[in-house]
């Protein structure tokens, strides 16, 4: 029996209402904690999957959005918590507690990264482009790790979550909901986006480049312009997993995590509106489950991974649908 | 006569030691089809690469209704009315025919830039798409994946896609090739009601196609261009029978 | 004596099927063209007998079932391809890849290249850089580099100059003279196929639809089938 | 600083650059030749180690050791490609991704399994250890000698296996064009596998020889399959000639980078400060040099295709 | 019913460490026979991230009284602040980052192991009694590699003779190992946890250098001495713990782990166990829901340590004797013997810092 994609869609949002839901009824606030993250790297996953799954193009550095969105949300709240100024050349500022405020900010940063990063990336293809990406990252990690001023290695703790206005962020509940509405609209862009003129031709860009060029459109400028909008979603989710952890660290910049979030994709379905999101429900329940099984999950977990591969052609969603994922 | 809408001017291109275009100076006139033919391997894809953009020639010009865009990029060139199909077909082959056919009016509309509303629904992409997939008769298939498609059809495509662009010029590669005897015909018959539209730079092998639509032929051999005529010239000529024609002439 | 023996064949892409019931019959030093309109599984028919397509029905060569063999175990048997599209071995040289084919017997690359002079002259020369037609020479004398008992060739001219079109059909009817190598042809030119082919087979729809002598193949049925 | 020293560094930026052409040579080969994206090298690289320590531990012998890295790599590399590469050749690259990723994961910690979780004992056999003293009074390990030596014949032989053998020109046709290369009679299956077990082998005997200057545990392999990425892809994928350049490349910037930019810094900083800069600009040195390379040459130094 | 939270690193290249804190503290919980405790045991993978949302769960759904179990600085430092924060008891069996002894000290956390600083400022106080004038000094780049060079440098008398900072987690040090040979230094010190000190011992064994290294224990513990081999003979380094400290805690506690593990403790092993210890003779006289009786009975750190005598600070760090220790052959195996006490009740340089 194979399902309907749609129906597939909407079961997992359902899914993603009711289980918090439940949890709060059950007083279970660590299921809330893991449905968060799960729908956080989801996020970060639907800004890779723009690039990615519709465009082709496999970055493997795209944890530096994430990093930097991490980052903008720390440095800004170190400052507000420790009321000192941060100078920024032009002008300072004294850093804020205020969600929408550091969102911004954080889109805005990775969005500028990636536009210069893209540009220089998109010149090479194929595995160059995964490594040059990874290069990026890598320059970033190690960056990170030496800026003593925002903790080094150590990272950054900020002790209390950022404040949203009407809500308690700090009630695990209230700032789910942040974060799922954000995925919501954000999933709700992406598939519009896909569906559109801009969608179609970064999808043929990804598929036969010179085709898109013979018919009068730059390749070049739609990847980069995904690339931009990819890494801003990336960057917004970034900052947001150090608000669900209180605390950033070079680890947000490190090519496991990059790597992470490709898995993700191809394990929900590559290209697939909900892909990233059944990736990372997926993948947190296995890495919380199997946990608790054995100390060597890890075999457990790859296991599961290989099997996922060798018989889900197109990811869960393939398996699921009987259809396969884009191919990159 | 009029002004030519397509130009080459002393085109030039070598790769390393070989001259695989040679002083190139040839042109298509309105209404005209002009047909250029030559050994394989004689530098007609080169040729036409250097034309679309996808080469930049070594020296010489390319000019396009007058205007010189030997500098411009292939999708500048395409946006300034240059419709082209491939030697070797080009194709989104995840996507159906109706979307690759969509892919060719967001371009000639400058529609690529929209976020919002599906590219499938907008009135005018969609319209001009299935314009172009109903003259080529790729109708029925329009829903069809493009992996899914004979190699026949995918030529089809090739020539709808370009259509969908309503070009100034239409600068084609081998458009016959891969279809069969059948689909030849018709597609020559096709292009001759074309030429009205836009005039035609037509590569191709298929003589019995030359010859029946071409206005004017170029025999090029060894990246030059030896003759220039109509076919009966060209059939005629000995140094094109030794090149190219043999006795098919 | 029967070389290779096709009942009933059909074959799917997925869930679309493309073959229904393809029957065609060739015996060794024959020559037999395989026609048909776009998209009626002429190519399809060669992916089953090559094995790179999943197929039922009878497929026999030689006595040996076909369908329990991998793809390369039945070019060992004698089945040479010069496919569709060509698909020559981009980054390797000529030579390589006519070296990449090689298996012992009478064509060699001395051979091939005396056939093909143009071959000769760009040994050296990455496939890629190649032009339409020299690539579709160098399919040709790759097949024969396998020294194939059974030559199928899909659009074996196609993109190719009059002239080396010629050339290309002159070397088909030595090939048929000189060697016992049966060929399966598929072509779009009908003059040059009915001049070298023996036999014909016609299919429409995945389905064989007439067979016999190419002498045969009248107007009539060239138009109703073909097109033309 | 003394020039002698300074000869000294270069040396050992050549020799880290050979070292990491020992770790790479087994990717160029996977990766460059059957397209592979094999993230699961690494493992390999940790499997020759420990299967060395293991067989050097019971036996002794260090040659042994060798023998036993080399077959137990080839064997799970054999393994691995018939098992679950073999299937993905078709796929999407991606899903090569996903599959070797989910190798990693089972290959560390069965590993971790198998031999727990402290580190293993591997060391320079005596006829190989001590320095050596070269013209000019320079002291030398001269098993970091052997290493060069060891890597340069890799070097060579592979690149005449791959350039000048017909295996060599097979295989590459088969990464142009696997369907074609079968239906020309290649059983490209059977090649792919020896292959696959080939480049295995030189990851196992990397792990095996580098691991008795380093150490063997879980885990191991992970920084060198990213290092080992960036040489062939600085070298130009596909290129053995590029590797060895890329390899070397890098042994230079990582190592003359953490020498000099230091001192460098020490013109204009206090001595702490400017240890700490330094070394963190190094850390970024060849990423910094991997994206310069691949910024002017897009498909790397020598590499054709991307 | 006390319920204790342990986030630790049991998978990847750190679990070592790891597995020895469970064990030790583990087998404390055994041997004291009492069976109200509960124990969750969590794998932090040694990714900040991952330890951040245990230490939620261990609050937020286990309603954890105590958590401990922490290796590694920047996981400590992800997780304590917050933790100690929410009214929970923290007890660290290993990591101590210099901000949580001084300015960011908390009244809920206990460090039962030492402040990073401890074992680095015990090599320069020992270095200084060997006699040693100019010393070559080397640490990774980060947070806790500034500590080290910063604990050597606040004892240790002499000159430097160069001050370098490697890459985190580098294997190959023929540079570094050149540098030393050109300098005019007369010992090495250096601070490189875990793989990176087996690699760097074994090179410089074979380098042919023979200056005399010390260094912390970090690099010497019983889980990679035998990794290390022949090369680490004769190093000294400091430790606060060693199997052969004669007191009757130590020596029942060596033989018992090996009875139930078939290998010998590492320090970490100690230290896990010390902190469980701790925990127990706290348990003793007050109940974790009364948080002040509580405190005050960790405060007062009652219990038979394996170090012999063991108080805290005022920043609940600990004051302690820390040893030069030398490395030995055991019949087959390599471990190691005390030398010499080489800083005496030993308290910590941000203890002044300590607000609480
Ligand atoms: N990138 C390249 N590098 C080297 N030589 C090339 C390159 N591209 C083409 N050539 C050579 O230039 C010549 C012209 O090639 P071109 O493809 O233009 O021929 P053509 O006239 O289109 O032939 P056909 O009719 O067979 O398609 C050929 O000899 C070809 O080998
Ligand atoms: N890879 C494929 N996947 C799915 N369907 C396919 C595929 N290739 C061909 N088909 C379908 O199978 C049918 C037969 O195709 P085939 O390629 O055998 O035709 P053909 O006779 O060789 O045509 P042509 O002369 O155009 O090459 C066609 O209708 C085509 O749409
Ligand atoms: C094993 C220890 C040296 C770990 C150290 N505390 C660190 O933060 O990394
Ligand atoms: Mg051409
Ligand atoms: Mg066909």
């Amino acid at each position: 029996m194979r399902l309907d994609e749609k129906y597939l869609n909407g079961l997992m949002i359902a899914g993603l209402l009711a289980l918090p839901l439940w949890a709060v009824m059950a007083d279970q606030p660590f299921t809330i904690t893991l449905v968060t993250r799960a729908v956080i790297l989801a996020l970060a996953a639907v800004g890779l999957n723009i690039v990615l799954g519709i465009g082709g193009m496999v970055s493997f550095g795209h944890a530096v959005f994430f990093g930097i969105g991490g980052y903008a949300m720390g440095i800004l709240a170190f400052h507000a918590q420790t009321y000192t100024a941060l100078e920024l050349g032009l002008f300072t500022t004294d850093g804020t507690k205020f969600m929408p405020v550091i969102w911004l900010v954080a889109m805005i940063t990775s969005g500028l990264v990636a536009f210069f990063i893209g540009l220089l990336s998109l010149r090479t293809s194929g595995v160059y482009f995964i490594m040059i990406t990874l290069a990026f990252g890598q320059m970033f990690f190690y960056f990170a790790i030496s800026w003593a001023q925002y903790g080094g290695e150590d990272g950054l703790s900020i002790y209390v979550r950022n404040d949203f206005p009407g809500l308690n962020t700090l009630i695990p509940i209230q700032f789910y909901a942040i974060c799922f509405t954000l995925l919501c609209v954000v999933l709700f862009l992406f598939a519009r986006l896909q569906a559109s003129p801009f969608g179609l031709a970064l999808n043929a860009a990804r598929q036969a480049g010179t085709r898109v060029e013979t018919v009068g459109l730059n390749p070049m400028r739609l990847k980069l312009l995904a690339f931009v909008i990819s890494g801003a979603i990336t960057g917004l989710a970034g900052a947001l997993f150090a608000d669900l952890n209180r605390f950033v660290s070079p680890t947000m910049f490190s090519w496991q995590l990059s790597g992470e979030l490709i898995v993700l994709i191809i394990i929900g379905g590559v290209g697939r509106l909900m892909g990233p999101v059944i990736g990372a429900c997926v993948f947190v329940a296995l890495e919380h489950f199997l946990g608790e099984l054995t100390d060597f999950w890890h075999v457990y977990l790859g296991v599961i991974l290989l099997c996922i591969v060798l018989f889900g052609r197109g990811g869960l969603i393939g398996l699921l649908t009987g259809k396969e994922g884009a191919h990159v | 006569m009029s002004d030519p809408v397509l130009a080459t001017l002393n085109l030039n291109k070598s790769f390393g030691a070989l001259k695989a275009t040679d002083n190139v100076s040839i042109d298509l006139k309105p209404g005209e089809i002009h047909a250029i033919i030559g050994p394989n391997g004689a530098g007609k894809s080169t040729l036409i690469q250097q034309i679309c953009g996808g080469l930049r020639p070594d020296s010489g010009q390319v000019l396009l209704c007058g205007q010189d865009v030997s500098g411009h990029s292939t999708q500048a060139r395409a946006q300034a009315g240059l419709g082209r199909t491939f030697q070797i077909s080009q194709l989104c082959m995840e996507d159906t025919v109706l979307e690759n056919a969509i892919l060719g009016a967001m371009g000639a509309e400058g529609l690529a830039w929209r976020f919002w509303q599906p590219a499938l629904k907008r009135p005018e992409l969609r319209d001009r798409a299935e314009a172009a997939l109903e003259r080529v008769g790729l109708s029925d298939d329009r829903d069809i994946c493009c992996a899914n498609l004979s190699h026949g059809q995918r030529r089809q495509l090739e020539v709808a896609v370009a259509l969908t662009l309503s070009p100034r010029v239409f600068v084609m590669d081998e458009p016959m090739a891969g279809l069969g005897a059948g689909g030849s015909k018709r597609l020559t018959g096709f292009l001759d009601g074309l030429r009205v539209e836009a005039p035609i730079l037509l590569v191709e092998h298929d003589m019995d196609a030359v010859f029946a639509l071409a206005d004017r032929i170029s025999v090029l051999v060894y990246g030059k261009v030896i003759a220039t005529g109509t076919a009966d010239e060209i059939r005629a000529s000995t140094e094109v029978r030794d090149a190219y024609l043999g006795d098919a002439a | 004596m029967t070389l290779l023996r096709i009942e009933n064949l059909s074959a799917s892409y997925g869930v679309s099927q493309a073959l229904f019931g393809v029957d065609l019959q060739m015996r060794q030093g024959e020559v037999t063209a395989l026609m048909g309109r776009n998209g009626m599984g002429k190519t399809t028919t060669v992916k089953a007998i090559c094995r790179t397509i999943r197929s039922e029905g009878t497929l026999v060569l030689d006595g040996q079932d076909l369908h329990v063999l991998a793809s390369h175990k039945v070019a060992r048997k004698g089945v040479g391809l010069v496919p569709e599209g060509r698909r020559c071995f981009a980054d390797l040289t000529v030579r390589e890849n006519l070296i990449a084919a090689a298996r012992p017997g009478d064509w060699t690359l001395r051979r091939v290249t005396e056939l093909f002079p143009r071959l000769g002259e760009r040994q050296g020369q990455r496939a890629a850089s190649l032009s339409g037609g020299e690539q579709q020479m160098l399919a040709i004398g790759r097949a024969l580099m396998t020294n194939p008992r059974l030559l199928i060739l899909d659009e074996a001219t196609e993109g190719l100059a009059p002239i080396v079109r010629q050339e290309i059909w002159a070397a088909l009817h030595r090939l048929k003279q000189e060697t016992n190598v049966a060929i399966l042809l598929i072509d779009k030119s009908l003059k040059e196929l009915a001049g070298v082919s023996d036999k014909a087979v016609i299919l429409e729809r995945g389905r064989t639809v007439w067979s016999g002598v190419m002498a045969d193949v009248t107007q009539d049925i060239s138009e109703r089938y073909v097109g033309v | 600083m003394s020039s002698i020293l300074i000869i000294e560094q270069i040396l050992n930026g050549l020799q880290f650059g050979v070292m990491l052409f020992l770790m790479a040579a087994g990717l160029t080969l996977i990766f460059g030749v059957m397209g592979l994206i094999n993230l699961a090298h690494g493992s390999l690289y940790m499997i020759g180690a420990f299967a060395a320590a293991a067989v050097a531990g019971v036996t002794g012998s260090f040659l042994l050791a060798l023998i036993a890295a080399l077959a137990a790599a080839a064997l799970a590399g054999a393994i691995v490609e018939m098992v679950v590469i073999r299937r993905l050749y078709s796929a999407p690259h991606l899903d090569q991704v996903l599959a070797t990723f989910a190798l990693i994961l089972i290959f560390s910690e069965g590993t971790r399994w198998l031999f727990g979780s402290f580190p293993l004992f591997l060391d320079i056999p005596d006829a190989l250890s001590g320095p050596v003293t070269l013209p000019g009074g320079i002291e030398y390990p001269f098993y970091r000698l052997t290493l060069i030596g060891i890597g340069l014949a890799v070097a060579v032989g592979l690149w005449a296996l791959i350039e000048r053998t017909r295996l060599g020109i097979q295989i590459r046709a088969g990464e142009n064009d696997r369907e074609m290369i079968a239906a020309l009679g290649v059983d490209i299956s059977k090649l792919y596998t020896l292959v696959f077990a080939l480049g295995a082998a030189l990851a196992g005997l990397a792990g095996a020889l580098v691991g008795a200057i380093q150490s063997v545990q879980v885990g191991m392999g992970e920084p060198v399959l990213i290092l080992a990425f960036v040489v062939i892809v600085i070298g130009g994928i596909g290129s053995v000639r590029g590797a060895l350049i890329g390899a070397l490349l890098v042994g230079l910037t990582d190592t003359l980078g953490g020498v000099f930019l230091p001192e460098l810094f020490k013109l204009f900083m206090e001595n702490g400060a400017a240890q700490k800069t330094g070394s963190a600009l190094a850390s970024m040195g060849i990423y910094v040099l991997m994206g310069l390379v691949l910024i002017w040459r897009p498909t790397g130094l020598f590499g054709a295709r991307a | 019913e006390v319920k204790v939270g342990m986030i630790t690193t049991l998978s990847g290249g750190g679990a070592g460490l790891g597995i020895d804190v469970r064990d030790g503290f583990m087998l404390a919980i055994a041997q004291s026979g009492r069976d109200d405790i509960e124990v969750v045991i969590e794998d932090d993978q040694r990714k900040p991230d991952i330890a951040v949302q245990l230490s939620d769960k261990m609050i937020q759904s286990e309603r954890v009284d105590v958590m401990t179990g922490i290796i590694w600085s920047n996981l400590a430092m992800a997780v304590v602040p917050a933790a100690v924060n929410q009214n929970v008891f923290y007890l660290s069996p290993n990591a101590g980052p210099s901000p949580l002894a001084g300015k960011g000290c908390h009244q809920n956390y206990f460090n039962v192991a030492w402040q990073n600083d401890n074992l680095h400022e015990a090599a320069g106080a020992y270095a200084n009694g060997a006699d040693y004038k100019k010393s070559f000094i080397m640490a990774p780049n980060y947070p806790a590699g500034v500590d080290a060079l910063t604990g050597y440098k606040r004892f240790f008398e002499g000159e430097l003779a160069g001050e370098v900072y490697t890459e985190l987690g580098q294997t190959d040090y023929a540079a570094e190992i050149a540098q030393i040979r050109a300098s005019d230094a007369d010992s090495v010190f250096f601070f490189l946890p875990g793989g990176m000190g087996i690699s760097f011992l074994k090179q410089y064994a074979d380098s042919g250098i023979d200056l005399p290294v010390v260094g912390p224990a970090f690099s010497f513990d019983q889980g990679i001495l035998q990794a290390v081999g022949d090369a680490a003979m004769g190093v000294v380094n400091t430790s606060q713990w060693n199997k052969d400290i004669d007191n009757p805690t130590n020596t029942a506690f060596v033989e018992s782990f090996q009875a139930e593990y078939g290998r010998l403790p590492s320090l970490y092993a100690s230290q896990g166990f010390d902190t469980a210890n701790l925990l127990l003779s706290a348990l003793d006289k007050a109940d974790p829901s009364d948080a002040d009786a509580f405190r005050e009975a960790l405060r007062a750190a009652e219990f038979d340590s394996t170090r012999g005598d063991f108080s805290f600070g005022p920043n609940h760090h600990p004051v302690q004797t820390i040893y030069a220790r030398e490395v030995i052959k055991e019949g087959d195996v390599f471990t190691n013997k005390i030398l010499g006490v080489a800083l005496e009740n030993h308290s910590d340089a941000y203890a002044a810092e300590c607000k609480m």
